[in-house]
C-alpha cells in the first residue's frame, strides 16, 4: 500500500490509544463516555480510509461506518441513561466509587 | 435386550431406587423391604449366572465373552451399550452381590435418612455392576464415575469424624484419577482401529484390531493404569483410602473397601494391560516397583495404627497393592492369584469393616488403646474378628491364604532378579500382616477387660449374624475348595495372555 | 424482488411477530388487561418455541444477498437459545409479577425478545455488517436488563459495569474488524474475507485483527482476561437476568464466534487463532475454577463458574470441525439446562426470602428436600458426574477436542480435565452446605410458584435424560455434518 | 485296606473340632470331653491298625523284597497353580509317617484323657477340646502330606492351632504375648519355608515328595547348576525350607518362643511343645532326606545348628526355677540331638544309622518327655505354683507322680534299660561315625541333659519339704491323669527294646541294631557321673549349689537368663523394627505423602487468594487487563509465529 494512506491510519491508531488511555485515566463517567466515542470513531476512520484507498470501487467500508455511527449514538445515549440512574442513587458519577462488588 | 441376563443386573437396583423413591421416608419398614427383597434378587441373580456360566463352559463353549449383547447408544462415536461377561466379571458380580446383600443386613439400623442412604447406595451399586458387566469402554467409565460420586454423600451424611474432609478428599482423589483414565480411554478410542475402519470403544474390537501404535500406548497405559490405579490404592495414590474408610459408615466401608477398590484391579488388567499389550511388557517395571513399595508400605503402617478403621484401611492398601502387583506379572498364574486376592480381600475386608461397625455402635469408640477382651463380653463377634484376621493373615482353608500362594507362586515364574527380589519382599508382607494382625486381636479381643462400661454390652443382633456369617462362608468356601474358581476363569485369561505374548515378540 | 426468500427467516419472523403483538398489547391494553401481558407473553412464546421445533426446517436459503444464512444447525442454536430464554422467562414470573421496584413488566418482556432477535440475526449473519448490528442489538438491551430493578444499587452499577465494558469491547471489535476490512480485499461476507485471507500471507495486522475480534466476541462469552465484568455483573444484575445473560447470550455468542472463527478465519486456524484460543481457553477455564472456589454468593459464584464453562465451550471451536460444532452445541444445550436448574432454585429461594449466600443453604434439604434435589442435580450436571446430561456434554466436547488427533490439544483436555477437579471441589461444596451441614436450616419450607416448578421440572427432565437420550446429540451432529462445509472448508 | 481308614484318621478330628466348636458352647463339659476323647480314642485305633498293617501284614503293596514301600493311600487335587504345579492333598504311608501317626495320636489321646482331670474347673472346657481336635488334625496331616506343598499348609495350621492353646487363658496378658510370640516367630521361619518351596518348585516343577525323594539327583540336575551368592540354588532351597523346620522344632536362633510357651496348659505343652509339633521340623528334615544327601553343606547346617543349640540349651536348662521351662529347654536339647544325628546320617559311614537314630530318639522322647510334662502337670496340680521352690520333698505326698517322674529322668538321662539310653546311645554311635568331635560334643550335651533332669528332681521331690504342705496337704492327682502317667513311664521302659531299625531306616531297608560297647559305655558313665553330681548337690539342702552360684555369678545370670536372647529380640523388633521402620513409614505416609496430596488444594486455595486483586470492582482495571489481554495475544502469537 502506498505511504499517504498511513497518513491516516496513524492518526486513527492514535485517537484509539488516546481513547483507551482516557478511559483508564479519566474519573467522570461522562469524560470516559466521550473517549469510547474516540475509539469508536477511530475505527470508523479506518474503515473509511481503507475503502477510499484500497477499495475505491466500492462503497462497503462507508455503508459500515454509517452504521457504527449510528450504532455509538445508540450505546451513547443508553449509557448516559444509566450514568443519571448512577448519578440519582449515589450523587456523583465517579467511576471509583463504583466498586462496591469486588472479589 | 431386556432377554439379555446381564441388563438385570442394572435394572434391578434403578427398580430398587425406583421403590424407594415409592417409599416414605419415615416407613423403615418398607425401605427394608425393597431393600432386602432387591439385594437377595440380586445374590440370587449372581448365583444363577455362575451356574450358567460354568454350564455353558462345561458345554464346551470357550468364546472370550459369553452372554454377549450390544445395543447402538452413541451412533457417531459408534458407542455402544455392550455388556457380555468372562468368568472374571462373573467372579466380581458374586461378590458385588453376596457383598451388597451383606451391606444391607450391615446398614440396617441406619439413621438418619434411611431412605436417601439406601437411594444413593443402590446407585452406587447400579454402578458397580454396570462397570463389571459393559465391555465397552464408554459405558464402563460411564459406570465406573456413577459408583464413584455416591461416595460423596454416603460418607459425608452418614460418616463420623472427619467426614466432610475425608468424603472431599476421596472424591476428589478418585475422580482425579479417572481424569487422567479418561484421557486415556479417548486416546485409545481415537487409536482403536487402523486406516479406513470404523473406530470403536468396545474391548474386544480394540483388541483384535490392536492398531495403537507403541509411541501412543506407553502414554496411554500410564494414564489408564495410573487412573485406575489410583482406585486400586497404589502407593503413593492411595491416602484417600485411611481417611475414606475411618470417616465411611460400615455399609460403605464394605462396599469400598469389598466392590469398589476392586474395580481399579479389574480396569487395569481388563483395559490397561488387555487393551495395551506392549506398553504392559515395557512399562510393568515401573509399576511393579509402586505396588511392590505399597504392599509392604501398607503392612508396615498398618502395625502402628490405633484406630480400627485405620489399621484396616492400611492392610488394604497392602492387599489391593498385592493384586496390582499380580497383575503386573503378566503370566496367567500370577493373575488368577490377582482374581483371587480380589475376591479374598473384598469378602474378608467387607467381614472385617461390618464387625468394626458392629463393635463401634457398641464401644463408641474404634481406639484399640480403650478396649480389650472384648471375646468375654461379645464372644460372636470376637470370633468372627478372628476368622477375618486369620483370612487376612492368610491361614489355610481361608480364602487369603489360597490368593497369596497363587500370587507368589505365579509371580515367582518370572525368572529374573528384578522379579524375584519384589517377589520376595511381597512374601515378606505375610509376616508382618501377622504382626499386626495379632496385635489387633490381642489388644482387642484378648487379654483383661479394659473399661467396665464395656461388661454391660450385648453380642450381635440377628442380622448382624446374618451379614456376618454370609461372608464367613464365602471367605471359608473359597478357603477349603479354590479350584473351581481357577476352573470359572481358566479360559479369561488366554486372550491377554495372548495378546501379550504376540507383543513380547 | 423475491418475498419467498424470507422464509428462510421463519424463526426472526415468528420472534418479530410475538414482539410486536407484546409491545401492542403492552403499549395500548387497559390497566386491567395489562395484567394479561404475563400470560400472553409466556403463551405466545412458548407456542413460538413449540413451532419452531416442530416444524420442518427445510427452509434452506440466504436472504439479502448472503447476509443472511439459515442453515440446520442455525436453526438448532435457536430452538436451544429459545428453550432457555423460555425457561428463563417462566422462572422471572414471580419476580416481575413482585409488586414493589418493578415500573413497566412489559419492557423486560420486549427487551428481552428483542435481545433475542439480535442473537438470531449474530447466529445467521454471514456479514459483518448484519453481525455488528445483531450484536449491538443482543447486547445494549441487556444493559437497560440489568438495570431494571431501579431500587437496588447493585443493579445499577451492575448496568454501568456492563455498558461501559460493552462499548468498550464492541470499539475494539469494530478496529479489529476494520483491519480484517482491510485485509479483506473489499467484503465484509464471511466467504470472500476466508478466500482473501486464504491467499494473503501472514501479517502483524491479521494477528493484531484475530486479536481484537476475538477480545471484541471474548467479552461476551466473558473469556478471561475478557471475562472481569461477569461477576459483578452477574451479581448486581437481577437474577433472571443474570441467568439470561450466562446461557442464552453465552450460547449465541459461542455459535457466533464459531463461526467467524472456522468460516471466515478458518484459512488461518493452524498457524494463528488456534494458539490464541488455545491460551485463552486454559486461562478462563482455570481462572475462572481458580475465582469460584471462594465465592459465597450464589450468583457470584454461578458467575465464575459460567466462566469456566466457556473454556470448556470453546474446546468444541478449537476442534474447528463437525464433530467440534456438535459437541458445542450439545454441551451449550446441557448448559442451558444444568445452569438454569441452578439459578431456577437461586432466584426462587431468592425471590422467597431474598438470601443469596451459599451459607444460608445450610440443612437446606431438611425444609426444602425438592429444591435441594434439585440443585444437586444440576450440580452434579455442571460438574459432569454421570448419569447425568453433563457428563455427556463433557465427554463429547472432550472427545471433539482430541478429535484432530494433535498431541497439543490432548494436552490441553488433560488440563481441562485436571480443572474439572477443582470445579467438582466447589460444586461438591454447595452439595456439602445443602445436605452435609448439621446446622438447623435458614430457610424455612415454602412451596415454589408454579411457574418456577413447571420452570425446574424442565430443567430436571433435560438434566436426566439429554444424555441418555443420544438422539438428540445424534440430531446435532447430523445437522453439523451436513453443513461442515460451509464452516470447515477452509480448514481442512 | 482301602482309602476309607486313612480319610478317617483325618477325618475324624475335624469333624470333632467343628462339633465341638460349633455346638460346643451348646453342650455340656462332660459331653464335650467324652465326645473329645473318644473322638480321639478312635482315631487312636485306627492309626495303630493302619501302621500295624504297613508294618506287619507284609503285603506286596508295602513291603517288596525287605524294603518297605511308600504309598499314597489317597491324593486329591486342591488347587492347580499350573498344569504341572498342582496341589494335591492326600495321604502318604511309609515308615516314618507311619510311626508318626502311632506317636501323634497315642500321646494326644492319653493328653485328651489326662486333661479332663487337669482341666475339670477351667471355663472354656468345650474350646479346649475343640483346639485340642483341631491340632490332632492338623499335625496328623502334616505327617501324612504327600507333598510339601500339602505339608506347608498343616505346618500353618498347627502353628495356629499352638497360637489359639498357648493363648488358652486369653486373660492373662502373659499368656496371650507368648501366643503371639510364638505364631510371629514361626511365622518369620515359615517366610524361609515359603520361599524355599518357592525356589524347589520352581526348579522340579512339582512338589510331590516322592518324585523328589525317589530322585535327588534329578532334583540337583533340574537347577541346572544355577546358583546365586556362591552357593547353588539348591542348597538355598533346602537350607531356607530347614529354616522353617528350625522355627517349629526351636533351634537357634529361632528358639525363643518355646520356653514362653509354657504359659499353656501344661497337658498341651505335653502334646505340642514336648512330642509332636516342636519334632516337626526334625519330621521335615528326615522326609527331605535324600534330597538333603545332594547338597552336603545344607546337611553340613543342619548339624551345626543342632549341636550349638543341643549345648546351648542344656546349660540354660540347669539353671532355670520354672520346672516347666527346664522341661522346655531339654526338649530342645533333644530336638537338637536329633537334628544333629539327622545331620550327620550320611550313607557312606554307618549307613546311615542317623537317621534311624534320630527317628527312634523322636519316638522315644515324644514318650517320656509326655510323661515328664504330665508329672509337672500332676505337680503344678497339687502345688499350684510352676516353680520348684514351691515344691520339695513331694515324694512321699505323691509317690505316683514320683516314680513316674523318676522313670522319665532315668530314660531322658540314657540310664539302661530305659527307652532313651538305645536311642541316645544309636545317635552318639552315629556321631563318632562321622567324626569323634561330634561324638564327644553331644556326650557332653547328653552328660548335661542326666545333671540338669537329675537337679530337677531332686529339687522336686528331696531336698527339703516346703513349709505350706502343712496347711494344705499336695496329694496325686485323679486317676484320668494317673492312668496316662503309668501308661507312658511302661512305655518309656519297654521302648527301648523295639527292634526300631527294622522299621525305619534313610533307605526303607531293614538295619540291625546292635549296641557300640565303647559308645555305650562312654555315654553310661557320664550319665552316670552327672546323676551322682546331681544327687551329691541337690539330693538334702546344702548350700553347695549357691556357693558355685556365688562362684560364678555372671555366668549363672546369664544362663538363667538365658544368655539374653529375648532381650535381644525385644530391642530388634520393638526398638528398631517397630518405632524405628513402622513408625517412621507411618509418620512418612501422613506428613509427606498425604501432605502432598493436602499440599494440591492448598495451592489451590492459595492461588485463588492471591489472584483475588484481579476482580478489584474498577472498571478502569478491567479495562486495561481487556486491552492489555488483546494486545498481548496479538504480540504474543506474533513473537511465537513470525
Amino acid at each position: 500500500m502506498d505511504l499517504s494512506i498511513l497518513w491516516y491510519l496513524v492518526p486513527a491508531a492514535l485517537m484509539f490509544a488516546c481513547g483507551v488511555y482516557g478511559f483508564i485515566t479519566r474519573k467522570n463517567l461522562i469524560a470516559i463516555l466521550i473517549s469510547l466515542e474516540l475509539m469508536l470513531n477511530a475505527a470508523d476512520l479506518n474503515f473509511v480510509v481503507f475503502n477510499r484507498y484500497l477499495f475505491p470501487g466500492q462503497m462497503e467500508g462507508m455503508v459500515f461506518t454509517l452504521f457504527a455511527i449510528a450504532i455509538a449514538a445508540a450505546e451513547t445515549a443508553l449509557a448516559i441513561a444509566i450514568i443519571i440512574n448512577i448519578y440519582r442513587a449515589m450523587g456523583n458519577i465517579d467511576i471509583r466509587e463504583i466498586t462496591k462488588m469486588k472479589f | 435386550m431386556f432377554c439379555n441376563i446381564l441388563i438385570w443386573f442394572v435394572i434391578i437396583p434403578i427398580v430398587m431406587m425406583a421403590g424407594l423413591g415409592l417409599c416414605r421416608g419415615k416407613s423403615i419398614g418398607a425401605i427394608r423391604a425393597v431393600m432386602v427383597v432387591g439385594s437377595t434378587a440380586l445374590l440370587g441373580l449372581a448365583i444363577w449366572l455362575c451356574c450358567e456360566f460354568l454350564r455353558l463352559r462345561g458345554a464346551g463353549d470357550a468364546s472370550e465373552m459369553l452372554f454377549t449383547g450390544s445395543w447402538m447408544w452413541y451412533a457417531p462415536f459408534n458407542i455402544h451399550l455392550a455388556v457380555g461377561v468372562d468368568g472374571i466379571s462373573v467372579l466380581m458380580l458374586l461378590l458385588s452381590a453376596v457383598i451388597v446383600f451383606a451391606g444391607t443386613f450391615a446398614s440396617w439400623k441406619i439413621n438418619p435418612l434411611p431412605k436417601n442412604f439406601f437411594l444413593w447406595f443402590c446407585l452406587l451399586s447400579t454402578g458397580v455392576f454396570g462397570f463389571f458387566i459393559s465391555i465397552d469402554i464408554f459405558t464402563m467409565f460411564m459406570f465406573y464415575e456413577v459408583a464413584l460420586i455416591p461416595m460423596y454423600l454416603l460418607i459425608g451424611v452418614w460418616g463420623t469424624g472427619r467426614k466432610e474432609y475425608s468424603a472431599m478428599k476421596l472424591t476428589l482423589m478418585l475422580m482425579g484419577g479417572s481424569a487422567f483414565l479418561m484421557l486415556g480411554l479417548l486416546g485409545i478410542y481415537w487409536h482403536s482401529a487402523p486406516e479406513g475402519m470404523p473406530l470403536t470403544w468396545n474391548i474386544l474390537e480394540i483388541s483384535h484390531n490392536s492398531a495403537i501404535d507403541p509411541s501412543w500406548q506407553n502414554l496411554l497405559f500410564c494414564l489408564t493404569f495410573v487412573g485406575f490405579g489410583v482406585l486400586g490404592a497404589m502407593f503413593p495414590f492411595h491416602t484417600w483410602s485411611p481417611d475414606g474408610h475411618a470417616c465411611a459408615p460400615t455399609a460403605v466401608s464394605m462396599l469400598h473397601a469389598g466392590v469398589l477398590m476392586k474395580l481399579g484391579g479389574y480396569g487395569c488388567f481388563r483395559i490397561a494391560i488387555y487393551l495395551l499389550p506392549q506398553a504392559a511388557n515395557e512399562l510393568a517395571w515401573i509399576f511393579i516397583i509402586l505396588t511392590g513399595i505399597s504392599i509392604v508400605y501398607g503392612a508396615f503402617s498398618a502395625c502402628v495404627q490405633t484406630d480400627l478403621k485405620y489399621i484396616n484401611a492400611y492392610s488394604s492398601v497392602s492387599h489391593c497393592g498385592m493384586v496390582l502387583f499380580a497383575i503386573l506379572m503378566l503370566n496367567t498364574t500370577a493373575m488368577t492369584g490377582a482374581i483371587l486376592q480380589m475376591l479374598s480381600h473384598g469378602l474378608m475386608t467387607a467381614l472385617f469393616f461390618a464387625l468394626i461397625g458392629m463393635i463401634y455402635g457398641r464401644t463408641h469408640t474404634r481406639d484399640i488403646r480403650q478396649m480389650g477382651g472384648l471375646m468375654k463380653i461379645m464372644p460372636y463377634l470376637g470370633v468372627c474378628y478372628m476368622i477375618a484376621g486369620f483370612a487376612s493373615l492368610g491361614l489355610p482353608g481361608l480364602s487369603g491364604f489360597v490368593a497369596e500362594m497363587t500370587i507368589f507362586f505365579g509371580s515367582f515364574e518370572d525368572a529374573d532378579l528384578f522379579h524375584r527380589c519384589f517377589v520376595i519382599a511381597a512374601t515378606c508382607s505375610i509376616v508382618i500382616t501377622a504382626v499386626y494382625i495379632l496385635r489387633v486381636v490381642g489388644k482387642l479381643l484378648l487379654g483383661p477387660v479394659q473399661d467396665d462400661h464395656h461388661l454391660a454390652l450385648t453380642d450381635a443382633s440377628w442380622f448382624e449374624r446374618l451379614s456376618t456369617v454370609t461372608l464367613i462362608v464365602c471367605i471359608a468356601g473359597i478357603g477349603c475348595f479354590p479350584n473351581w474358581i481357577n476352573e470359572t476363569i481358566q479360559f479369561s485369561f488366554h486372550p491377554i495372555i495372548k495378546a501379550i505374548e504376540a507383543a513380547a515378540l | 424482488m423475491d418475498y419467498s426468500q424470507f422464509g428462510a427467516m421463519r424463526p426472526e419472523l415468528i420472534l418479530l411477530g410475538i414482539f410486536l403483538i407484546v409491545f401492542l398489547f403492552d403499549t395500548f391494553a387497559g390497566e386491567k388487561a395489562r395484567k394479561a401481558t404475563t400470560p400472553l407473553t409466556l403463551v405466545l412464546f412458548g407456542l413460538g418455541t413449540v413451532a419452531m421445533w416442530i416444524l420442518p426446517d427445510s427452509f434452506e436459503g440466504s436472504v439479502f444477498g448472503g447476509m443472511y444464512v439459515s442453515t440446520h444447525t442455525c436453526v438448532w442454536i435457536k430452538n436451544i437459545l429459545n428453550v432457555g430464554a423460555f425457561i428463563v422467562l417462566l422462572q422471572s414470573v414471580k419476580w416481575i409479577e413482585s409488586p414493589d421496584d418493578i415500573v413497566r413488566k412489559g419492557e423486560f418482556y420486549e427487551l428481552l425478545l428483542v435481545t433475542l432477535f439480535g442473537m438470531y440475526l449474530m447466529i445467521s449473519a454471514r456479514h459483518f455488517l448484519l453481525f455488528v448490528i445483531g450484536l449491538e442489538a443482543a447486547s445494549l438491551p441487556l444493559a437497560a436488563l440489568a438495570a431494571f430493578s431501579k431500587k437496588k444499587y447493585e443493579s445499577h452499577e451492575a448496568a454501568i459495569k456492563y455498558i461501559m465494558t460493552a462499548v468498550f469491547s464492541s470499539a475494539i471489535l469494530m478496529m479489529g474488524l476494520s483491519f480484517v476490512y482491510g485485509l479483506s480485499g473489499g467484503s465484509l461476507y464471511f466467504n470472500d474475507i476466508a478466500l482473501a485471507l486464504a491467499s494473503s500471507s501472514m501479517s502483524g495486522l491479521l494477528l493484531c485483527a484475530l486479536a481484537f475480534v476475538l477480545a471484541g466476541l471474548g467479552f461476551k462469552l466473558s473469556l478471561v482476561p475478557f471475562h472481569l465484568w461477569t461477576a459483578d455483573v452477574y451479581q448486581g444484575a437481577p437474577t433472571a437476568v443474570t441467568s439470561y445473560l450466562s446461557v442464552v447470550s453465552k450460547g449465541a455468542a459461542a455459535f457466533a464466534f464459531f463461526v467467524i472463527f472456522t468460516q471466515c478465519f478458518g484459512a488461518v486456524y493452524a498457524d494463528a487463532w488456534e494458539w490464541m484460543l488455545y491460551a485463552v481457553i486454559i486461562a478462563t477455564i482455570t481462572v475462572g475454577n481458580l475465582f469460584a472456589m471462594r465465592q459465597k454468593n450464589m450468583k457470584r459464584f454461578m458467575a465464575f463458574s459460567s466462566v469456566s464453562q466457556a473454556g470448556y465451550i470453546m474446546l468444541g471451536v478449537i476442534a474447528g470441525n463437525a464433530i467440534g460444532m456438535a459437541s458445542m452445541l450439545f454441551y451449550i444445550f446441557v448448559y442451558v439446562v444444568s445452569n438454569l436448574g441452578a439459578f431456577a432454585v437461586i432466584s426462587s429461594i431468592e425471590n422467597e426470602t431474598g438470601k443469596l449466600s451459599m451459607d444460608d443453604y445450610r440443612g437446606l434439604h431438611k425444609s426444602n428436600p425438592w429444591l435441594s434435589f434439585a440443585m444437586t442435580l444440576a450440580m452434579f450436571s455442571l460438574a459432569g458426574i454421570p448419569p447425568f446430561a453433563g457428563f455427556f456434554s463433557k465427554i463429547l466436547i472432550f472427545t471433539a477436542a482430541t478429535s484432530t488427533g494433535s498431541m497439543a490439544l490432548y494436552m490441553l483436555v488433560l488440563i481441562a480435565l485436571i480443572n474439572t477437579i477443582i470445579s467438582l471441589y466447589y460444586y461438591l461444596l454447595v452439595v456439602k452446605a445443602m445436605w452435609i451441614s448439621p446446622d438447623e436450616p435458614v430457610i424455612p419450607a415454602y412451596r415454589s410458584a408454579c411457574t418456577e416448578r413447571v420452570a425446574l421440572w424442565l430443567c430436571v427432565a433435560g438434566i436426566v435424560f439429554f444424555g441418555l437420550v443420544s438422539p438428540i446429540y445424534q440430531g446435532i451432529f447430523n445437522a453439523s455434518v451436513s453443513d461442515a462445509l460451509a464452516f470447515f472448508g477452509m480448514i481442512h | 485296606m482301602g482309602v476309607t481308614l486313612p480319610i478317617l484318621i483325618l477325618a475324624l478330628p475335624i469333624t470333632m473340632f467343628l462339633v465341638l466348636g460349633l455346638g460346643g458352647v451348646k453342650m455340656p463339659r462332660k459331653m464335650a470331653g467324652v465326645l473329645g476323647i473318644l473322638g480321639m480314642g478312635t482315631t487312636a485305633v485306627i492309626s495303630y491298625w493302619v501302621a500295624f498293617t504297613y508294618f506287619f501284614s507284609g503285603e506286596a503293596a508295602y513291603i517288596v523284597d525287605g524294603v518297605r514301600q511308600q504309598v499314597q493311600m489317597f491324593d486329591v487335587t486342591w488347587l492347580a497353580f499350573t498344569q504341572s504345579l498342582v496341589v494335591k492333598i492326600g495321604f502318604l504311608l511309609d515308615p516314618i509317617s507311619a510311626m508318626m501317626l502311632v506317636v501323634i495320636t497315642t500321646i494326644s489321646f492319653m493328653v485328651h484323657l489326662y486333661s479332663w482331670g487337669y482341666m475339670e474347673h477351667e471355663p472354656g472346657f468345650q474350646r479346649y477340646y475343640a483346639f485340642l481336635s483341631l491340632f490332632s488334625f492338623s499335625m496328623l496331616g502334616l505327617v501324612v502330606a504327600t507333598n510339601i506343598f500339602q505339608m506347608y499348609i498343616f505346618w500353618e495350621l498347627v502353628g495356629v492351632s499352638s497360637y489359639l492353646l498357648i493363648g488358652f487363658f486369653y486373660k492373662l496378658p502373659s499368656a496371650v504375648s507368648a501366643s503371639k510370640k510364638a505364631f510371629i516367630v514361626t511365622r518369620f521361619a515359615d517366610l524361609g519355608f515359603l520361599i524355599g518351596i518357592l525356589i524347589l518348585s520352581f526348579y522340579t516343577d512339582t512338589f510331590n515328595f516322592i518324585d523328589m525323594t525317589n530322585n535327588p539327583q534329578g532334583v540337583l540336575a533340574s537347577t541346572g547348576g544355577a546358583t546365586f551368592m556362591g552357593a547353588s540354588v539348591l542348597t538355598w532351597a533346602m537350607v531356607l525350607i530347614f529354616t522353617g523346620g528350625m522355627g517349629k522344632s526351636a533351634m537357634m536362633p529361632l528358639h525363643i518362643w518355646l520356653p514362653d510357651a509354657m504359659e499353656g496348659p501344661t497337658p498341651v505343652s505335653a502334646l505340642i511343645h514336648a512330642a509332636t509339633m516342636v519334632v516337626a521340623g526334625v519330621y521335615l528334615v528326615a522326609r527331605m532326606f535324600p534330597v538333603y544327601l545332594v547338597v552336603e553343606t545344607s546337611l553340613v547346617f543342619v548339624s551345626v545348628i543342632g549341636a550349638i543349640t543341643a549345648f546351648y540349651a542344656a546349660v540354660v536348662a540347669c539353671t532355670q526355677i520354672d520346672i516347666k521351662r527346664v522341661l522346655a529347654f531339654s526338649t530342645i536339647s533333644q530336638i537338637a540331638f536329633m537334628m544333629t544325628s539327622l545331620g550327620v546320617a550320611w550313607p557312606e559311614l554307618h549307613d546311615g544309622l542317623g537317621y534311624m537314630a534320630s527317628m527312634f530318639h523322636l519316638f522315644t522322647h515324644a514318650m517320656f518327655k509326655a510323661l515328664l510334662f504330665l508329672g509337672a502337670g500332676a505337680l503344678i496340680h497339687a502345688v499350684h505354683s510352676n516353680n520348684y521352690t514351691a515344691m520339695g520333698g513331694l515324694r512321699k505326698y505323691m509317690p505316683i507322680t514320683h516314680w513316674t517322674f523318676l522313670i522319665g529322668c532315668l530314660a531322658i538321662a540314657g540310664i539302661w534299660p530305659f527307652s532313651g539310653f538305645f536311642s541316645k546311645d544309636e545317635m552318639l554311635a552315629a556321631m563318632f561315625a562321622q567324626h569323634w568331635f561330634w561324638g564327644a560334643w553331644m556326650t557332653m550335651v547328653a552328660g548335661l541333659t542326666a545333671f540338669y533332669m537329675f537337679r530337677l528332681y531332686y529339687l522336686i521331690f528331696w531336698w527339703e519339704e516346703n513349709p505350706h504342705y502343712k496347711e494344705h496337704k499336695p496329694h496325686d492327682a485323679p486317676w484320668q491323669m494317673s492312668v496316662p502317667l503309668i501308661f507312658l513311664a511302661a512305655v518309656s521302659c519297654v521302648a527301648g527294646f523295639i527292634p526300631f531299625g527294622e522299621f525305619v531306616t534313610w533307605n526303607r531297608a531293614p538295619y540291625h541294631i546292635h549296641i557300640e560297647l565303647p559308645v555305650a559305655a562312654t555315654s553310661l558313665t557320664v550319665a552316670v557321673l552327672a546323676i551322682v553330681l546331681a544327687t551329691v548337690m541337690y539330693a538334702k539342702k546344702n548350700p553347695i549349689p549357691t556357693r558355685l552360684k556365688d562362684m560364678m555369678p555372671g555366668l549363672w545370670m546369664a544362663a538363667h537368663r538365658r544368655f539374653y536372647w529375648d532381650e535381644i529380640y525385644m530391642f530388634v523388633t520393638h526398638k528398631i523394627i517397630f518405632n524405628g521402620i513402622c513408625r517412621g513409614i507411618a509418620w512418612f505416609d501422613r506428613h509427606v505423602i498425604d501432605a502432598t496430596m493436602d499440599g494440591f488444594a492448598k495451592v489451590a486455595q492459595k492461588t485463588s487468594y492471591a489472584i483475588r486483586g484481579l476482580q478489584s470492582g474498577n472498571i478502569q482495571l478491567y479495562v486495561l487487563w481487556y486491552f492489555a489481554g488483546a494486545v498481548l495475544l496479538a504480540a504474543i502469537t506474533w513473537i511465537c509465529l513470525l
